[in-house]
């Protein structure tokens, strides 16, 4: 695996980076800026983390500042919990989506509801980063998209980003919101390349149009930007101009965007690879109908991952929503009225 | 021996140099065989006496908390009370050995604790009266919100105990768990983490011989409970959880073990849940009367008065004042538990974020709109 | 606590039980007619459960089957898992819904996924009982309705009985599927009270009509039953005549049932307990429309529990859905049209 | 001591009759303060000649399996591999002292403790080869599938182990772990309840210095990591882990133990992991050549072939049989991976449910018709 460690990135000035780097100098431009934000998990430390996310990290801070934990993700999130009671500013990684589970209890229990329960007394500044989602050939318990459990949760922001620039810029806000924020990284776009150019912190919660589009609205995040992007493409030939919305925040949701998006084209289909059923498509489908009942011509469709255990890599193409996939339920969206 | 006997350096080994040592001699790490105790013991003629009977006033305070508390359960006005009845001389202890600026982490029944260490009564006990979460403002009095989800405060103050270390102060963490709570990963992975950072943390482990219904024995296997303390490279101690002067020593001594930079410490306290489980539980399905009697004889606040007396260290005069102070103090709780809280119903809306987000704010003026038609139907 | 232990039901025979007894009986038949169905988790044995749906089952069947075990949710859950694998059906308690969360990783990782990972190899006969839902007055995590997780985890089935006589058939057919199945007790219906005939195993997964209407239909299940119902006669005041339909199943879910009871009506409201952003009635609303779409007069509706962690006792009934919200909800349902 | 002399009764108490007892004596709990060895000791004289040279023999052809896995996946015939080379001590021993009806509950690096066992290795690879989650009937081996999830796999052969138990077998389940895995909330909550039932459970935890980059002394602070058992009222024992000789005679001693229902063990192996974490690791990040040269010295299959030797127990004829064999199960490795595995897109949907469900239904139609679309376009 290569190195995550970016070429050194001035705030204003424009660099061509991995997303794997831009979360890499992110981090590292929070250490800079504030003291009290420090990294932690397994092998952050003198690895580097197993996507390098970390690089360099430890070398400039100090063992300290990013810390390599003993391998239990409940002790790791549940000390962080502690650490931002003192005011510490504590980065958490959970290695893989699937080993975020250990640590649900403090997650729900404890990160979700301290600033609730004590009445604004002890909120947790905490950062919870997650590489997820599938499409990287891992094996079983590598691949899953488990953002659901997390929007379900009041009290968490669940972020996701799809671009280089988001990469730095959301994982900047996430570190600077003052709530805890569970930010999922889309392992499969770590590799993506964008020349970006950092700015000031901007706020979470909003959705951003990526492309424009007359005919129906794509509804999309993280891992399935990319995929939607390119069935918006093929569709051109297909007569359909379609509008793609990058949704970037699951909690807060920006009901603004995606409405004003949904009634211009009067179609839309969300796209994600999490499991269908009960998965994050599904509140999306319910509140923008809910919002847009007399402006749509067809019932908002899902296009998801399967309603089964993330499959072994050399079937998981099959699961993962692809850009045939997208088409076809386009494809259904009651055009012949 | 003394907790100030710390283990040596790595003893010499066969092995190639590696990452798997330097290995430790577990010796000092193990517990004495018998709990610690001083009280009717020739030790206790060294005692300050102004603490003996310091402590005995708090006792007696306490277990007449746990005595009201009980009571304004039964009218109504507690929610659900678990008490500490039986288990005061370590509730008191572990607030006494406190420094102001340390912190206590308390589990769901150690509300006389959190009293002990200032927090007024009807603070402390909000939870359990069902107005809201929490009471008390967590950072002045240096005292986490009760857990109830068991041992998940553990690692809390492992981490708080670390945090306050890397920004130099020396702040001790105190975590208090039930037996039962030592079977909880989160148990295991706090003492680990604390190990190996050597955090500034102490566990005490209330061992009341019961997790609900469940007796010690089906919980643990253990030689004691102070004997996993080995496992994790940090020093255990067993202590007579019903005799006061043994608690505060040895806490007194774990908590100066912790903040002068010797690691973390385990301590488990024997003692005894004389009451049921909570109010809504019923003791007699699980244990005998024989059972608690024989409890009753160990009474923290009994041991301590005979020993009070036996060395003329208390009159009738100094009963009756720890008594009168006492009834001040249920009088205090019965005088703000008399009026039902106020409460706001769209307070559920603040503190989800420091912002509301769009959906919460929409879900607000929903209840708002609704308590307006309420009130405009009465 | 009172007693569970119910009065013997003879199978055949009519007797009015609470849905604790109800429960209890369900278990003390299955552990009588089959001799590998064991009962284990805290406080099981010597008292009967702290809901005392236990009550009884150590005394007969010995401490073996009915085990207490050490106060550890991922050791409870993973032993069953080993315990299962040798042949064994265990009926885990789980205490309260929001101390499920330590058993997390044993349960989306292992017990969900068993059966799928060894191509049906080694299927997991687990029931998991699990009491959930406000109402009764606890503390802050004893009222969590954990159900959107469970219903988003493929693998598993939820099953939630709202009737005395579905607390009895439920459970048994819960106990006799060859898959785990998480089984959601509505805490505040233990104490309803029912003449109910146990009868023979019903397959699991079919929804029931509760009360044929003609307006609209309410779709909702375990706890919030008894109120949509109490709603419906409001409602029939109001000139609404309400049809309610109790899910039973989330997963697998009826769409056969649900379908053709919204079509009949062509509006409906959804209600439950758990939170709405990503509950399960986001599910059903979107999967309904999908289904229905031109049936409809307007977009289904929800009423759920608010995007809040559960609130105080004292403050509990603002926050559940009841008979006021739900008719507004369906004075909403674009009746002017 | 040898885990024949088991704890005696509970030592005598000042305590009132309770639930808190009986208390064990912890010494007979405690390892050795030196891992046990055999090989290049006195007491290797006794050792069974013909023991040692299966040992050998299959540590030839565990040496042999991971190097030719390891080139599979250059060869991308596997999607990843994580080598146990240099822990082949502790993975034959551990398969070769388990009868035909014990159980293996494996973790993600332990297939050729499976392959010992009697899977073929095409079947022992399949997670790691890509086609499918698992491979071999777990029924039939007596083998759980390999648990990626660390140490969630423990509470598994606790539960296994109990239920045998009750079911009147005398089955033994053992399961690896790594010492990483020993900070897992899991690890805690099988060995405890291990411990409380007394079920006949081996665990097996490979210290093998690192889990992925991080040391061992960032993971624990114990004594050494057999010292974990008493806090779980088993026994303890630390052997070293690259003499197989003396890993046989422990874990024997460990199973028999169990099995004649004097309860679990804990078995520390000190090892080493010779190779990278995985091959998609860069082990220079965090380790020195001449650490791992020092290991090589230990190489497990080296200190074996040593005394083989210096004791005449083999000859050079005895050595090239065993590495004929070791080819054979290369070729045969080579041979079953050669071809790209069958592949159904629609088993997706088996297995899920034991009857799919009406949505599960629905979704297998959708994909069989894609899948029929893309033939046409063929
Ligand atoms: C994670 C978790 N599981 C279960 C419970 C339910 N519960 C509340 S108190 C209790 C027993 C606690 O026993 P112990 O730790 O010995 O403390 P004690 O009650 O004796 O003070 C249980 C099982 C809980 N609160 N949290
Ligand atoms: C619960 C969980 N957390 C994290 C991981 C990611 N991970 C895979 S292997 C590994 C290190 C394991 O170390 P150890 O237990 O010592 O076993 P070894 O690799 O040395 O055999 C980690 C952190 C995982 N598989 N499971
Ligand atoms: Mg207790
Ligand atoms: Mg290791």
């Amino acid at each position: 695996m290569s190195t995550a460690t970016a070429p050194a990135a001035a705030s204003g000035a424009t660099t061509s980076l991995t997303m794997a780097q831009a979360l890499n100098t992110a981090l590292r431009d929070a250490m800079r800026e504030d003291p009290t934000v420090l990294v932690m998990g397994e092998d952050v430390g003198t690895l580097g983390g197993v996507f390098r996310i970390t690089d360099g990290l430890a070398a400039e801070f100090g063992a300290d500042r990013c810390l390599d934990t003993p391998l239990a993700e409940a002790g790791i999130l549940g000390s962080a919990v502690g650490m931002a009671m003192y005011g510490l500013r504590p980065v958490v990684e959970l290695q893989f989506d699937a080993f975020a589970y250990p640590a649900f209890e403090q997650l729900l229990s404890h990160v979700a509801k301290m600033r609730n329960r004590t009445a604004g007394r002890l909120p947790l500044p905490i950062t919870i980063r997650i590489p997820y989602g599938g499409g990287i050939g891992g094996v079983e318990h590598h691949s899953d998209s488990s953002e659901a459990y997390y929007a379900h949760t009041p009290g968490l922001h669940v972020l996701t980003p799809a671009t280089v620039a988001d990469g730095y810029g959301m994982l900047r806000a996430a570190i600077a919101s003052d709530d805890p924020v569970v930010f999922l990284e889309p392992k499969r776009l770590y590799w993506s390349k964008d020349e970006i150019t950092p700015g000031p912190v901007e706020p979470i919660g909003r959705a951003v149009v990526r492309r424009q589009g007359t005919s129906a609205t794509l509804l999309t995040y993280g891992p399935s930007l990319p995929v939607c992007l390119e069935a918006a493409e093929v569709a051109r030939a297909e007569g359909w101009d379609l509008a793609v919305v990058d949704l970037r925040s699951l909690t807060p949701f920006d009901d603004e965007t995606v409405t004003a998006a949904v009634r211009a084209t009067g179609r839309a289909v969300v796209v994600h690879e999490a499991t269908g059923f009960g998965g994050p498509g599904a509140e999306i489908a319910a509140r923008v109908t809910e919002r847009c009942f007399h402006h749509l011509a067809a019932p908002v469709l899902r296009v998801t991952g399967f309603d089964i255990p993330y499959p072994p890599p050399m079937l998981e193409r099959h699961h993962l929503p692809g850009v045939d996939r997208i088409l076809d339920a386009v494809a259904r969206l009651q055009w012949e009225q | 021996m003394t907790l100030l006997d710390q283990p040596a350096g790595p003893s010499a080994s066969v092995w190639p140099p590696n990452a798997h040592g330097p290995r430790r001699d577990p010796a000092p790490l193990l517990p004495d065989p018998e709990p610690f105790r001083l009280l009717d013991t020739p030790a206790a003629d060294k005692l300050d006496p102004e603490l003996l009977r310091d402590l005995y006033r708090r006792l007696v305070l306490g277990r007449r908390y746990n005595q009201q508390a009980t009571t304004l359960t039964k009218q109504g006005r507690l929610a659900v009370y678990p008490a500490s009845t039986g288990q005061e001389a370590c509730q008191v202890a572990a607030a006494l050995v406190l420094r102001e600026d340390d912190w206590l982490f308390p589990s769901y029944r150690d509300t006389l604790a959190v009293v002990s260490r200032g927090v007024r009564p009807v603070e402390a006990l909000t939870l359990l009266r069902g107005n809201a979460h929490h009471g008390w403002d967590p950072k002045a009095h240096r005292t986490a919100p009760l857990s109830t989800p068991l041992a998940t405060q553990a690692p809390h103050a492992v981490g708080l105990a670390h945090a306050a270390r890397l920004r130099g102060d020396d702040v001790v963490a105190l975590a208090l768990v039930g037996d039962g709570g030592t079977s909880e990963g989160d148990f295991h992975e706090a003492l680990n983490f604390a190990g190996v950072l050597g955090a500034p943390v102490v566990f005490l482990v209330q061992n009341n011989g019961y997790a609900i219904s469940v007796p010690l024995s089906k919980q643990s296997a253990a030689p004691t409970l102070a004997h996993k303390a080995v496992g994790y490279g940090i020093s255990g101690r067993l202590v007579d959880g019903n005799d006061a002067a043994a608690m505060h020593t040895v806490l007194t001594e774990a908590v100066e073990h912790a903040r002068s930079g010797r690691g973390p410490v385990l301590v488990e306290a024997v003692t005894y849940r004389l009451e049921a489980h909570t109010n809504a539980d019923d003791a007699t399905r699980y244990r005998t009367p024989d059972e608690v009697d024989a409890w009753q004889e160990r009474d923290p606040l009994a041991v301590l008065e005979r020993h009070l007396r036996a060395h003329d260290l208390i009159d009738d005069a100094g009963v009756a004042a720890a008594a009168e102070a006492a009834e001040e103090l249920a009088a205090e709780m019965r005088a703000e538990f008399h009026s039902e809280p106020e409460l706001d119903p769209l307070s559920l809306f603040t503190h989800v974020y420091a912002e509301p987000t769009p959906q919460l704010r929409e879900q607000a003026d929903l209840l708002a709109a609704e308590l307006a038609a309420e009130a405009d139907a009465r």
